[in-house]
Formats: C-alpha cells, sequence, structure tokens
C-alpha cells in the first residue's frame, strides 16, 4: 500500500512561514536572535582562527612559556573582560526580547473567539466546538475549521497520555496532559489549510498523529459549522442504506458515533460528517474510496498498533458500507 | 610560626629535599579521615533524597483540594514514641562515638550494645508507626508520600541497625585496631545524621497531615 | 595479572629521574607487587587498582557508545527515506529510546568518571583513589545494570518511552509488561554508581593529593572532576526518587503520577529535569577540564586566568540547577516563572563564554604544537559553540514554543553534547593514550578520524535545525514523502554514515596502536602536570617516590624544596592523606587490598534488582545476600589486623 | 585478558536472546490464531480447555481492559464486581472459566441478558477480553495482568489480585 497524501496540496508545516499574529511574533524573535547569535558565531570562530594563525608553532620539546605565573596578563584579562561584558549585554538583548515577545503573545485580542475544546487522543484528535447555546455545539476530529483574522481559543485536554499540539504556521505548541488543562490562542490571518501534528511523543504511533487546520472566510467557516451541526442524513439509495446496515450490525458500531443513528460510541473519532473531511486516519491519508477500502480492511499495515481492527467484510458489504460513508458529509 | 612537630608535619631529611612522613599517626579521626568525607558524602546524598521527597509531599499537597486524601491523620502515639526513642538513642551514641575517639575498648563495647538495643526498640515501633498511619501506599497519592517518606527513612534505620550490629560484633572478636575506631565514630556520626534527619520527616508525616 | 619485567623496569625510570633519587630496585618491585592485581580468572574479578578498574570502565563504556552509535544508525536509516520499513514503528521506539539512555546513561557520565578514576590519582600525585574497594562495587554495578538493559532489549523487553520516559506513557497502564521496568530499574544501577564514583572521586581529590597541591594549585581538570562530582551528588538524588516512584506505581500501586488519585504527571518532569539539566552540565564539565590539559600543553603556556576558570566552573555548577524549568515551557506552568528560567538559563553562557575566551587567548599567546588532540578540542569551538547559541534560542520562552520537541532540539542536543563532551573526550583519548598504553596513537589516521568526524557530525545534524524549522517533531518513526524532508533526511543519514566510518578509523587506530604504535616516553607531549612525571604505562603503584608540589606545572616549574616524600611502606598499600585546603601532610592510611567481595555484592545486588522488578518481596530476600556480601567484603583477617596493629601510630 | 575468552560465550547469549520474548511483544496483526475457535456447546461438552496465548501477553491484556471498558462491560459487570450481570473477579463461574468458555459466553451470548458479541467484537479483540476477563480474578501470571490504571481505584489492580479458585457453578435449570 502506498502511503502518502499524494491528492493533497503539499499543506504548509513551517515555523519560517508564519501565517497568523502569534507565529509571526515567534518569527520577528526568531529572525533577531539568529541575526545575533550567527554574529557572536562569526566573530568568535574568527577570533579563534586568527588565534591560531598568529601564534607561532612549536613541537612537544619547546619550553613552555611560564611569564604568566611570574606576573599577570592584566592586557589579556582586560580584553577579556570586555569581551564578557559584551556577551552579557548581548544576553540582556535577547531576555528583553523574549520578554517583549511573551507579552504580545499574551495580549493577543479575544473578542468574539472560536471557543474550541481539543482532546487528544492515542493517535487522533478529537474537537468539540464550544458555543454559549448547547445546541450549537458540534464535535468532530482530525480537522479544525477556524475563521481567518478571527481569534480561536483552544482548550488543550488529553484523554490518555501526554500528547502536544503544534501548528507550526500559527503558534507553538503546547502540552495536551492528562488531568490538566492548557489554552492554546491563536489566530489565522491568512486563509489556507495549515497542517500540525503530535509534538510529544506518545506511543508508537505517535508519527502519525496530525491534524489539518483548515483557515477559510467567515462566510465559508460558518456555512462549514452549520453542515457540522446537523445529525448526519437519511441515506438516499438503497444501497447506502444497506451500508449503514452493515456499519450497525459489525464492529464500527462499537467505537464509533455516527450521530442521528444507533451508533454512539466514543473510542474513535466521531465519524458523522466524514466525507467532508480531508484525510483518514489522523492526519495522514486522503480520504479517497482507495484508501478508505485499505484502512477498513487492514488498518495495521498503514497505521501499526492503532486500535482499529481489521474488517474481513465480503464485498458487497464492503460496498454499500463505502457507499454509505460517502453519504457522510 | 610554631615548632616543627614530627608527628604532625613530619622529618626533613638531606636538607631538606626529603619529607620523611613515618613520624605520622596512621589513623585519624573526625574531617582528617577519608572515612568522614565518605560518610558526609552520603548523607549528603540521602538528605537531598529526604529533601526531594518532602518537596514531593508539599508539592503533591499544594494540587490536592484535601488534605490528608484520607479521611484521617496518622495516629500520633506511635510517632511520638518513635521520636523520643530516637532523640535518647543519641546519648549512647555520643559516648560510643566518645570512648571510640579515645580508643577505649570496653567503653565502646558497652556504648554500641547499649545503641542495639536501643537500634531494635526503634525498629520495633517503627512497625507499629506503619500500622499507625491512617493510610496505605496504594489509597492515594497522600498515602504514597507519607509511605515513600517513612520507608525511605526506615531503609536507613535498617542500614545503619545493621551496620552497627556488625560493628558490634567485630568489638568482641578482637578486630579491633585504630581504623575500626575510625570506622565506630563515623557510624555514630551517620546515626547522628538518621536521628536528626528523623525530625523533618517526623514533622512532615505526622503534623504536615494536621495543618 | 602480574607485574612484567616490562613495567617493573620502565618504574625505575619514573618520577624521581626529575626530582631525586628513586628507590632501589629491590624495594621498587616489592612495591609494584604490593599494588599489583592477584592472577588468575578469581583475581581478575578481584583486581580492585583504581587504573585497572578505570580501564575496565573505559572500555565498558565504550562499548555502550559503540552499540547506542549503531542503535543512531538504525534510526538513521529508518528515517534516510519517506516510509521507511528498516524498523516497524515498536522496534523504533525501543531502539530511540535505547539510544538515548545508553547514551546518557551508559556512556557520557559514567565515561567521564572512567576516566577520572584513571587520572585524578596521577593528576595529584595519589598512589590510589581513597576507597578502591567501593571504585571497583561502583564499576561492576555500573556494568551488570548496562548488560541488564541490553538483554532486555534483546529479549524484545527493550523500553520503549524515550530516554526522558513521561508518565503516564511510561507509567502503569500505557507500558504494560517489563519494558519500563527495565529502564527504571537501569537508572538506579547507573546512579548508584554514579553516587558511589562521586564520593570516592571528592574524597580522593580532597584527601589525597600530595604535599603542596593546594586547591590552588589543584589541575584545573581536577578541578572540574571535583565540581562535577559535587554536583552528581544533589542531582542524582532526583531521578532516584523519580524512578523509585515510578518502579512503586508501576508494580505496587502507588499513586504518584496518577491525577485521578492525587498524583501529578508534571512532578515527574520536574524530579527528572532537576536531575535532567544538570545531567548536561555533569557531561559537558569534565570535558573543560580536558580542554584546559590539551590546550595548556599544546600551547605550552599556563592557561590564561586560572581563579577565572576555576570560578567559571563554580558558577556553571550552580547555575545549572537553576534551569530544569526550560525543559518545560510548553507545559501550562505560570508565565512569570519562566521568565526566570529563561533569564537563569541565558545567564550560565557568561560562565561558560569567559572560559572560551581564556582559551582562546591561550591560543593566541602561545606557541602551537599542532596535533590531533588538539584538533578535537578545536573542534568544540565550532560545534559547542553552535551548540550554546541555538541554546540561547531554546531559552526563550516564546522561541521554545515552536522549537521544543522539534528535529531543531535534536540538532542542538547532539552539537551540545557531541561537540562539549564527545569531541574534547576524543581528543582526551588521544592526548592520554601515551600514558594509558605506553603507546602512541598514529598522527595519520588520527587526522583522518578527526576530519571525517568533524564533517560527518555537521552532515548529519546540521540539516536537523533546518527539519525542525520545518515542522519535523522529534521521535516520529517515518514521514510521509508530501513534507519535504526526504533530502534533509537523506543528507543526515550520509553524514551518520560517515560518523560510522570515523568511528571504525578510531577503533583500527587502537587496536593497531596498542601493540605496534610508536613506544611513548614517559611524557611524549611535554606537558606539565604530574601524570607526565611517571613512566608510560604508570606503574602499579603510580608513584614510587610520591612528589612535593610547588606550583600548578610542577614538569614545567622549578623544583622547590623539600622535592619528595620518604616513608611509606611499600609492604602494603599505604597512602598519604593531606589536608584539605592546604595540603599538608596529616596522617598515613593502610588501604584494602584487592578482594572479591566488591564483585560479588555487585552480583548479589543485581539478584536483588532484578528480581524486584518481577516481585516486591525481592526487596526483602535479595536483601540477604547483599548484607552478607557486604559483611564479609568489610571482614578484616585476622593477620592483617595484627600487622595493622603492630605498624600502628596513634594520632 | 580474560575477557576474552569470555566473548565465545557471551556471543552464544547474544544468539539467544534473538529469539525474544513473547511475553512482551506488541502484536499489532492477530497471530495465526490466538486459539481454536470454541462452539456455544463448548461447556456442557466437557472437553479439554482451550487456551488462548494472549495470557502470555501483557500488551494483548491490557488491550483487553481497553475493550472491557469501551465496550461497556462495566455497564452491567461493573468494575468486574458484578452488577446486572454476574461478578467477574470471584471465583464463581457459572459457564466455566477455561477461555473457551468465556470466548463462547462473549461471542455468542448466554441466557438471561448477555448478548452475542460475535457480530459485534473481531475474534481477536474477544481473545484478548478473555485474557483480560481471566486476569480480573487473578488467573494470569502477575508480570502479565495490568497494573493500576490512571483513574480513581475501585479495587486493587488486576496484578494484585489473589488468585480465585474457580468454581464451576452449576446453571439453574430455569435459566435454561
Amino acid at each position: 500500500m502506498n502511503i502518502g497524501m499524494t491528492s493533497l496540496a503539499r499543506p504548509l508545516q513551517d515555523a519560517l512561514r508564519p501565517a497568523g499574529i502569534q507565529a509571526e511574533h515567534i518569527g520577528g524573535l526568531w529572525n533577531l536572535t539568529l541575526g545575533l547569535c550567527a554574529l557572536v558565531f562569526l566573530l568568535i570562530v574568527a577570533a579563534c582562527v586568527a588565534a591560531l594563525w598568529i601564534a607561532p608553532r612549536a613541537d612537544a620539546g619547546t619550553a613552555p612559556n611560564l611569564d604568566s605565573l611570574a606576573r599577570p596578563e592584566r592586557r589579556i584579562w582586560r580584553v577579556i573582560g570586555w569581551s564578557t561584558g559584551l556577551a552579557t549585554v548581548g544576553l540582556l538583548v535577547l531576555l528583553a526580547a523574549d520578554v517583549f515577545t511573551s507579552r504580545a503573545l499574551a495580549r493577543m485580542p479575544l473578542q468574539d473567539a472560536v471557543n474550541i475544546e481539543l482532546v487528544g487522543h492515542m493517535w487522533w484528535w478529537e474537537a468539540r466546538y464550544r458555543d454559549a447555546d448547547p445546541s450549537r455545539e458540534f464535535t468532530t476530529a482530525n480537522e479544525l475549521h477556524i475563521p481567518a483574522g478571527r481569534p480561536v481559543v483552544v482548550t488543550l485536554r488529553s484523554n490518555d497520555v501526554i500528547h502536544s499540539l503544534w501548528i507550526p504556521n500559527l503558534h507553538g505548541k503546547k502540552d495536551l496532559i492528562p488531568g490538566r488543562t492548557a489554552t492554546l490562542r491563536l489566530r489565522a490571518d491568512r486563509p489556507g489549510t495549515y497542517r500540525g501534528q503530535c509534538a510529544e511523543f506518545c506511543g508508537i504511533e505517535h508519527a502519525m498523529m496530525a491534524l489539518l487546520v483548515e483557515a477559510e472566510p467567515a462566510a465559508a467557516y460558518e456555512a462549514w459549522a452549520a453542515r457540522q451541526r446537523r445529525p448526519a442524513a437519511e441515506p438516499a439509495d438503497a444501497l447506502a442504506r444497506r451500508g449503514r446496515e452493515v456499519f450497525l450490525s459489525r464492529s464500527c458500531v462499537m467505537c464509533h458515533t455516527v450521530s442521528g443513528t444507533s451508533a454512539n460510541a466514543k473510542l474513535g473519532p466521531d465519524l458523522t460528517h466524514l466525507a467532508s473531511r480531508r484525510t483518514i486516519a489522523s492526519g495522514m491519508f486522503p480520504n479517497n474510496r482507495g484508501h478508505l477500502v485499505g484502512w477498513i480492511a487492514d488498518p495495521q499495515s498503514l497505521k501499526p498498533g492503532v486500535n482499529m481492527p481489521p474488517n474481513a467484510l465480503p464485498p458487497d458489504d464492503l460496498q454499500a458500507l463505502l457507499a454509505y460513508l460517502e453519504t457522510l458529509k | 610560626m610554631s615548632a616543627r612537630d614530627e608527628k604532625r608535619d613530619g622529618r626533613l631529611l638531606d636538607d631538606g629535599r626529603v619529607l620523611d612522613i613515618s613520624t605520622l599517626p596512621t589513623f585519624a579521626f573526625g574531617n582528617r579521615s577519608p572515612m568522614w568525607w565518605g560518610t558526609m558524602g552520603l548523607m549528603a546524598i540521602e538528605g537531598t533524597v529526604f529533601a526531594l521527597t518532602i518537596m514531593a509531599y508539599f508539592y503533591l499537597r499544594s494540587h490536592a483540594t484535601k488534605w490528608p486524601m484520607s479521611q484521617f491523620p496518622p495516629e500520633l502515639i506511635w510517632g511520638n514514641l518513635n521520636t523520643a526513642i530516637m532523640l535518647g538513642s543519641m546519648i549512647p551514641n555520643h559516648y560510643a562515638k566518645q570512648a571510640a575517639e579515645r580508643l577505649d575498648l570496653k567503653k565502646t563495647q558497652f556504648w554500641m550494645v547499649v545503641c542495639m538495643l536501643v537500634s531494635i526498640a526503634f525498629l520495633g515501633v517503627r512497625v507499629l508507626e506503619f500500622g499507625a498511619l491512617n493510610t496505605r501506599w496504594d489509597s492515594n497519592a497522600y498515602g504514597s508520600v507519607v509511605w515513600m517518606l517513612m520507608a525511605l527513612h526506615t531503609t536507613h534505620l535498617i542500614t545503619d541497625a545493621f551496620d552497627s550490629g556488625v560493628l558490634t560484633v567485630m568489638t568482641f572478636t578482637g578486630l579491633m585496631e585504630g581504623k575500626r575506631y575510625v570506622d565506630v565514630s563515623e557510624n555514630a556520626a551517620y546515626w547522628y545524621f538518621v536521628v536528626l534527619s528523623w525530625l523533618p520527616i517526623y514533622a512532615v508525616v505526622y503534623w504536615g497531615a494536621r495543618f | 595479572m602480574t607485574v612484567s619485567g616490562d613495567t617493573a623496569q620502565r618504574a625505575l625510570a619514573t618520577w624521581p629521574d626529575r626530582s631525586g633519587p628513586g628507590l632501589a630496585p629491590g624495594d621498587a618491585y616489592t612495591l609494584e607487587q604490593t599494588w599489583s592485581d592477584p592472577p588468575g580468572i578469581i583475581g581478575w574479578f578481584a583486581a580492585i587498582n583504581h587504573k585497572t578498574i578505570a580501564k575496565r570502565f573505559m572500555v565498558t563504556t565504550f562499548i555502550f557508545f559503540l552499540l547506542g552509535g549503531l542503535l543512531a544508525l538504525a534510526i538513521r536509516l529508518q528515517l534516510a527515506l519517506p516510509n521507511g520499513k528498516v524498523l516497524g514503528p515498536d522496534k523504533y521506539s525501543q531502539v530511540f529510546t535505547m539510544h538515548g539512555s545508553t547514551m546518557m546513561f551508559l556512556f557520557a557520565v559514567p565515561v567521564m568518571q572512567a576516566v577520572a578514576t584513571y587520572l585524578v590519582p596521577l593528576m595529584i600525585g595519589a598512589r590510589s583513589v581513597a576507597f578502591p574497594r567501593m571504585n571497583a562495587f561502583a564499576y561492576w554495578i555500573f556494568t551488570m545494570g548496562g548488560i541488564m538493559l541490553y538483554v532486555a532489549f534483546f529479549l524484545d523487553i527493550g523500553p520503549d518511552a524515550g530516554w526522558f520516559a513521561y508518565v503516564p506513557l511510561s507509567g502503569p497502564q500505557y507500558s504494560p509488561g517489563k519494558r519500563v521496568d527495565f529502564w527504571a530499574q537501569m537508572i538506579t544501577y547507573t546512579e548508584l554508581s554514579a553516587l558511589m564514583e562521586a564520593i570516592v572521586l571528592i574524597t580522593t581529590i580532597l584527601k589525597m593529593r600530595a604535599p603542596g597541591m593546594t586547591l590552588n594549585r589543584m589541575p584545573l581538570f581536577v578541578w572540574t572532576i571535583l565540581v562535577t562530582n559535587f554536583m552528581v551528588l544533589f542531582a542524582m538524588p532526583a531521578v532516584m526518587l523519580a524512578s523509585t516512584a515510578l518502579i512503586t506505581d508501576r508494580l505496587v500501586g502507588t499513586h504518584f503520577y496518577n491525577p485521578a488519585e492525587g498524583g501529578d504527571a508534571l512532578l515527574w518532569q520536574h524530579l527528572f529535569w532537576f536531575f535532567g539539566h544538570p545531567e548536561v552540565y555533569l557531561i559537558f564539565i569534565p570535558p573543560l577540564g580536558f580542554m584546559s590539559s590539551i590546550i595548556a600543553t599544546f600551547s605550552r603556556r599556563p592557561v590564561v586566568g586560572y581563579p577565572a576558570m576555576v570560578l567559571s566552573v563554580i558558577a556553571t555548577a550552580f547555575l545549572a540547577f537553576g534551569l530544569w524549568v526550560h525543559h518545560m515551557f510548553a507545559t501550562n506552568l505560570p508565565e512569570l516563572g519562566k521568565t526566570f528560567f529563561t533569564a537563569a538559563s541565558l545567564m550560565i553562557a557568561i560562565p561558560t563564554s569567559v572560559q572560551i575566551f581564556c582559551w582562546i587567548a591561550t591560543l593566541w599567546t602561545g606557541r602551537i604544537n599542532f596535533k590531533t588532540p588538539l584538533l578535537f578540542v578545536l573542534a568544540f569551538f565550532v560545534i559547542l559553540l553552535l551548540g550554546g547559541l541555538t541554546g540561547l534560542m531554546l531559552a526563550s520562552v516564546s522561541l521554545d514554543y515552536q522549537l521544543h520537541d522539534s528535529y531543531f532540539v535534536v540538532a542542538h542536543l547532539h552539537y551540545v553534547l557531541l561537540g562539549g563532551a564527545v569531541f574534547p573526550l576524543f581528543g582526551a583519548f588521544y592526548y592520554w593514550f601515551p600514558k594509558f598504553t605506553g603507546r602512541m596513537l598514529s598522527e595519520r589516521l588520527g587526522r583522518w578520524n578527526f576530519w571525517l568526524f568533524f564533517i560527518g557530525f555537521n552532515v548529519a545534524f546540521f540539516p536537523m535545525h533546518v527539519l525542525g524549522l520545518q515542522g519535523m517533531p522529534r521521535r516520529v518513526y517515518t514521514y510521509p514523502s508530501e513534507m519535504g524532508w526526504d533530502k534533509l533526511n537523506l543528507v543526515a543519514t550520509i553524514g551518520a554514515l560517515t560518523i560510522a566510518l570515523s568511528m571504525l578509523l578510531f577503533i583500527v587506530n587502537v587496536l593497531h596502536s596498542r601493540r605496534r604504535g610508536e613506544i611513548a616516553s614517559s611524557d611524549p607531549w611535554g606537558a606539565g602536570t604530574l601524570e607526565w612525571g611517571v613512566s608510560s604505562p604508570p606503574p602499579m603503584a603510580n608513584f614510587h617516590v610520591v612528589p612535593v608540589v610547588h606550583g600548578r606545572y610542577p614538569l614545567w616549574q622549578e623544583a622547590g624544596t623539600p622535592r619528595y616524600v620518604t616513608g611509606l611502606a611499600n609492604e602494603w598499600r599505604e597512602v598519604l592523606i593531606t589536608s584539605v585546603a592546604d595540603a599538608k601532610v596529616d596522617h598515613r592510611l593502610w588501604l584494602p587490598s584487592s578482594t572479591i567481595w566488591a564483585f560479588l555484592s555487585a552480583v548479589a545486588t543485581t539478584i536483588l534488582f532484578v528480581g524486584s522488578i518481577f516481585t516486591p518481596w525481592a526487596v526483602v530476600w535479595g536483601a540477604v545476600p547483599v548484607a552478607i556480601a557486604a559483611t564479609l567484603w568489610f571482614w578484616p583477617k585476622h593477620d592483617i589486623i595484627e600487622r595493622r596493629v603492630e605498624s600502628e601510630l596513634r594520632p | 585478558m580474560k575477557a576474552r575468552e569470555l566473548m565465545p560465550a557471551l556471543c552464544l547469549l547474544v544468539l539467544l536472546f534473538l529469539f525474544g520474548c513473547e511475553r512482551e511483544q506488541r502484536p499489532t496483526r492477530a497471530p495465526a490464531a490466538a486459539s481454536a475457535v470454541a462452539d456455544p456447546s463448548y461447556a456442557a461438552s466437557g472437553k479439554t480447555p482451550v487456551s488462548n496465548r494472549y495470557e502470555e501477553n501483557a500488551y494483548a491484556v491490557s488491550q483487553g481492559k481497553t475493550w472491557y471498558r469501551a465496550y461497556n462491560c462495566n455497564g452491567c459487570h461493573a468494575q468486574g464486581g458484578g452488577d446486572i450481570g454476574p461478578p467477574l473477579m470471584d471465583a464463581k463461574w457459572r459457564y466455566g472459566s477455561d477461555p473457551g468458555a468465556i470466548y463462547a459466553s462473549i461471542a455468542h451470548g448466554r441466557p438471561n441478558g448477555m448478548p452475542a458479541f460475535g457480530e459485534h467484537v473481531p475474534e481477536d479483540q474477544i481473545w484478548q477480553l478473555v485474557a483480560y476477563v481471566r486476569s480480573m480474578s487473578g488467573q494470569l501470571s502477575g508480570s502479565v495482568a495490568p497494573n493500576r490504571g490512571d483513574n480513581l481505584q475501585a479495587a486493587p489492580p488486576e496484578n494484585r489480585r489473589k488468585k480465585e479458585t474457580p468454581t464451576h457453578e452449576a446453571t439453574p435449570a430455569a435459566e435454561h
């Protein structure tokens, strides 16, 4: 099976290409720090090279020069003292820059924020969109949509071990620690698709715990959210209806939820709007028929160790199930 | 500068070119002896372990809504009794140390035996202490950290008692020499440490759960 | 091992040839016999001479270094191409955990103590370390812990939760089975060993220096070892407590790390990093001593600013205990507290820069003898410098949000640990190899070794900075090809293979030179410290006549009076104890001789430790053989006591 | 050095170790057959008990515990203490305590409320559940059975439970 997201445009996952205000603050600090450090590096290496250049050569028999034991080398000490002073000033500049950046990060305006509760699972992301009106809340997984230009407050929890949310284009990382809650405030200022990944080792499939963040214009976001709030549509054709029967009578129903049906288990991701997502297996494979078949039949060869069991379905049942899953828009 | 003391400074031979140290003693007490530094190192390590465990106790406490997490704090009776016994044990310990440093075999033997008897007493009471903690190590984090503190200290009690026991036996087998007196003296210093380190642990285990 | 005629012969041409008459040949022979290790297989296990133990210690840690390196190669091969299939995810987790644990616990910290137990007595003019039997015990415990970990790994019980084993992943629920238990128990072993070595080295340095070697005249290397081992005393207990709590959580159901019952996952991180960050400096400070030794010798002058160097090392040690939270910036700790740790993390750069400036000044004003050891040391100025500067980036809270747990950190830590420790360590091997073996390493192979290592290192690790910035998290066993990380990963793998090649050259060089290398004189580099005053390799007793020291570089400076010490016994292992600060003579001490019981105690302790992975009761029944072995270890023999009492002088 | 003489022995040891340790493996796909499939009449037939190789594997038992919670076995059996369904941590077994019988109970259900999960739960997971269910009454070795979980403790962890000696409780005739 060919692993990969061939059908996706290459998603952005790059700390050096900020797409939001928070990542830009950090990017600015990075540029300053990099410049200063590069300068120091060049100066010290140059001093070292110069020292080797200037000093005469000798061999093991050369009598050691013990003058320094007899009288103090004040001139050298002065040079070292000044260099150390300069180094200290440089460090203080870095400290000040860090403090200012931290304050800037903390001061992002939060009016009209979208509230998302993100729960880490081994190895996928569960997202609950919060709302003052409980009827407007909904749950999805592994793909966040956010309105560009509007602040987002992500509340982070973990269901099992420590994970860490990292969407480099939007912000740095924050840990999801069981028994604790953390928040990450971010804002995407440019629409686009940004990829994030778990950054704290969380077990054997740590490498395959990604998520997509779709930053889109407000109208598109509202339309998406409205679709997510609806329960799954009644399948239109017989094949899909049979697929639903397969879903509910086989092992799928033991772990997944499709709202509007009797499937309401929580071990795996909510599949109510599976077909609207761009990826499966936590941001790892494109959501198309070929990968879906592979994933249902033998998830262990795509993501060894995942909790999803292999499902040996008769071909008819499999076709029906796929037809049903594709209706979950 | 005081006159040259052969026993302290050695002798100069060969026009001052050679320092003869055959006049120096072959053992010494206190911080002159490497054994003292070794013992101090052990104390530093174990003191750090105790301090960190106590910090862990207060760390967990700062996160708890209710402390102790179990219903009742430890009962005081055995803890108080054992604290008294341990503080009392410093008396024979002091005399054993003094006797060893005076190279007095008879007195060393006597006070070491007294120390052994006391150590049997506090080990016995320690068993009762565990029974009166009113929590188990697997009840909750409070129980775990209390048991950890108690178990760490008990390990020290046992090893120190065993150590002293072996030394006591040695004093009776004719295996005494200068270095052995140094060992007895350092063993006594370690005993002080075990007793004194108990005081903060006692305060935390018995009173940390009350205030 | 008995004294070969060759060694005894060379022993005669030692220190005294520069400071006075040696011992009469008969006495020298007796002295060598006294300090030799007993013959035969049992004798091999009973050896306690500090040089014998230290040599084994160095070889053992180096074997672990090679094993860790092979694991690193496996990691790089897996990551060379996207969707790699060399290791499965389960094997990969074990392999990278073993790689990290091996390099940190079985190589980097112990190798420094191993080198120190060899060199420190020679540098301070002592015949032995302070507690030679404990020294041997510490070695055996360490070795058995390492073997246990690898046996477990081969049995597919290799730990798989990362070298810092964050709970709850390493806890009872998410790491079923015994894998993490073996990891935690390995920690117990290596910490026990490191703590004992610390006591041995501190006592040796403070109480056994040759007369006249005041603290102010101690070689800088000895200073770094003294400071490092004081750090060990206060840092290691934290990880022992953390791993003990982990074991009890896993084995008897305590709740230290269970949030549902009042425990806390961050407690682990605090305890671990309270040890873990000073640990970096445990690894990094002794190489500063290598640097000072090598730079002084090869620029033919004392190091600039001795007091500044010493104070810098001490300042580094203190600051090292105030940085641990910078490993936890991505958690939800209060922001104000984090700023404090940023400041501390930045400030620790100051003492290091003072030292770098002093060394550059030494080179600048010296006359340079350009040999392989110096090459390795010069690499420090590029690699460690870069690692230190990326460290400043990681110290910043905001930058750390992006860089933390990414490949940038992988690059940073390898730049620090290899540049700051491994390169100087190799320099030290090349520098002291003649002292260890009596033969020189090949200079030609040495240069090839160096350049392949230096270039391979930068090719392997520099790209990782970029990978991290491009969003590659650490500890991923694979990555999709669309991420655009494949080219740099392939480059890194090529670099790793180059490093492997350079290591191969090093091994060839060592094996070849050990038998056929050029014979080394007692002081082939023209160095100034005491270890070069004795033959290469040194006699079993180190110093046939103990010198009296009058300066920081006794072999370079004029000898004063008195020049040497007489009056130590030749028939038994007698050493001279001096006072702490001024190294005034204090008393003579009869050290114990070889014993098998240090080894057997280590075996008994191993039974207890391994048993306690499977049942808590092993702590009870396992204590019995430990107690017996330890008692027999200390139980004196009647005839020895009689001789001792006879020769006794009371204080 | 004597070390060289030890080398062949060491190599041999290493080779031995390469065979690995089943108890610690993390099988990501089902072994060929965890066991022979049991039929519903199994308990009555009096055949020799079917063995379950997952009982030797700590990871599989821990997976069984995950399924036990995720599939809401607690709903009827509580934490093994029993509620609507019978307790699982005691010595009484209505349908036999051997793996085959437990498999049959889960896969095919039992009268008076135990549903048949055979359609819903893959065979492999059922065997993992079987191993876990047996660990609840201390039937598995302490180094395989699960340790405490990261949750509130209702009962001592499975690896420290006393091994109950199973008694076969006669099924009341009325239930058939």
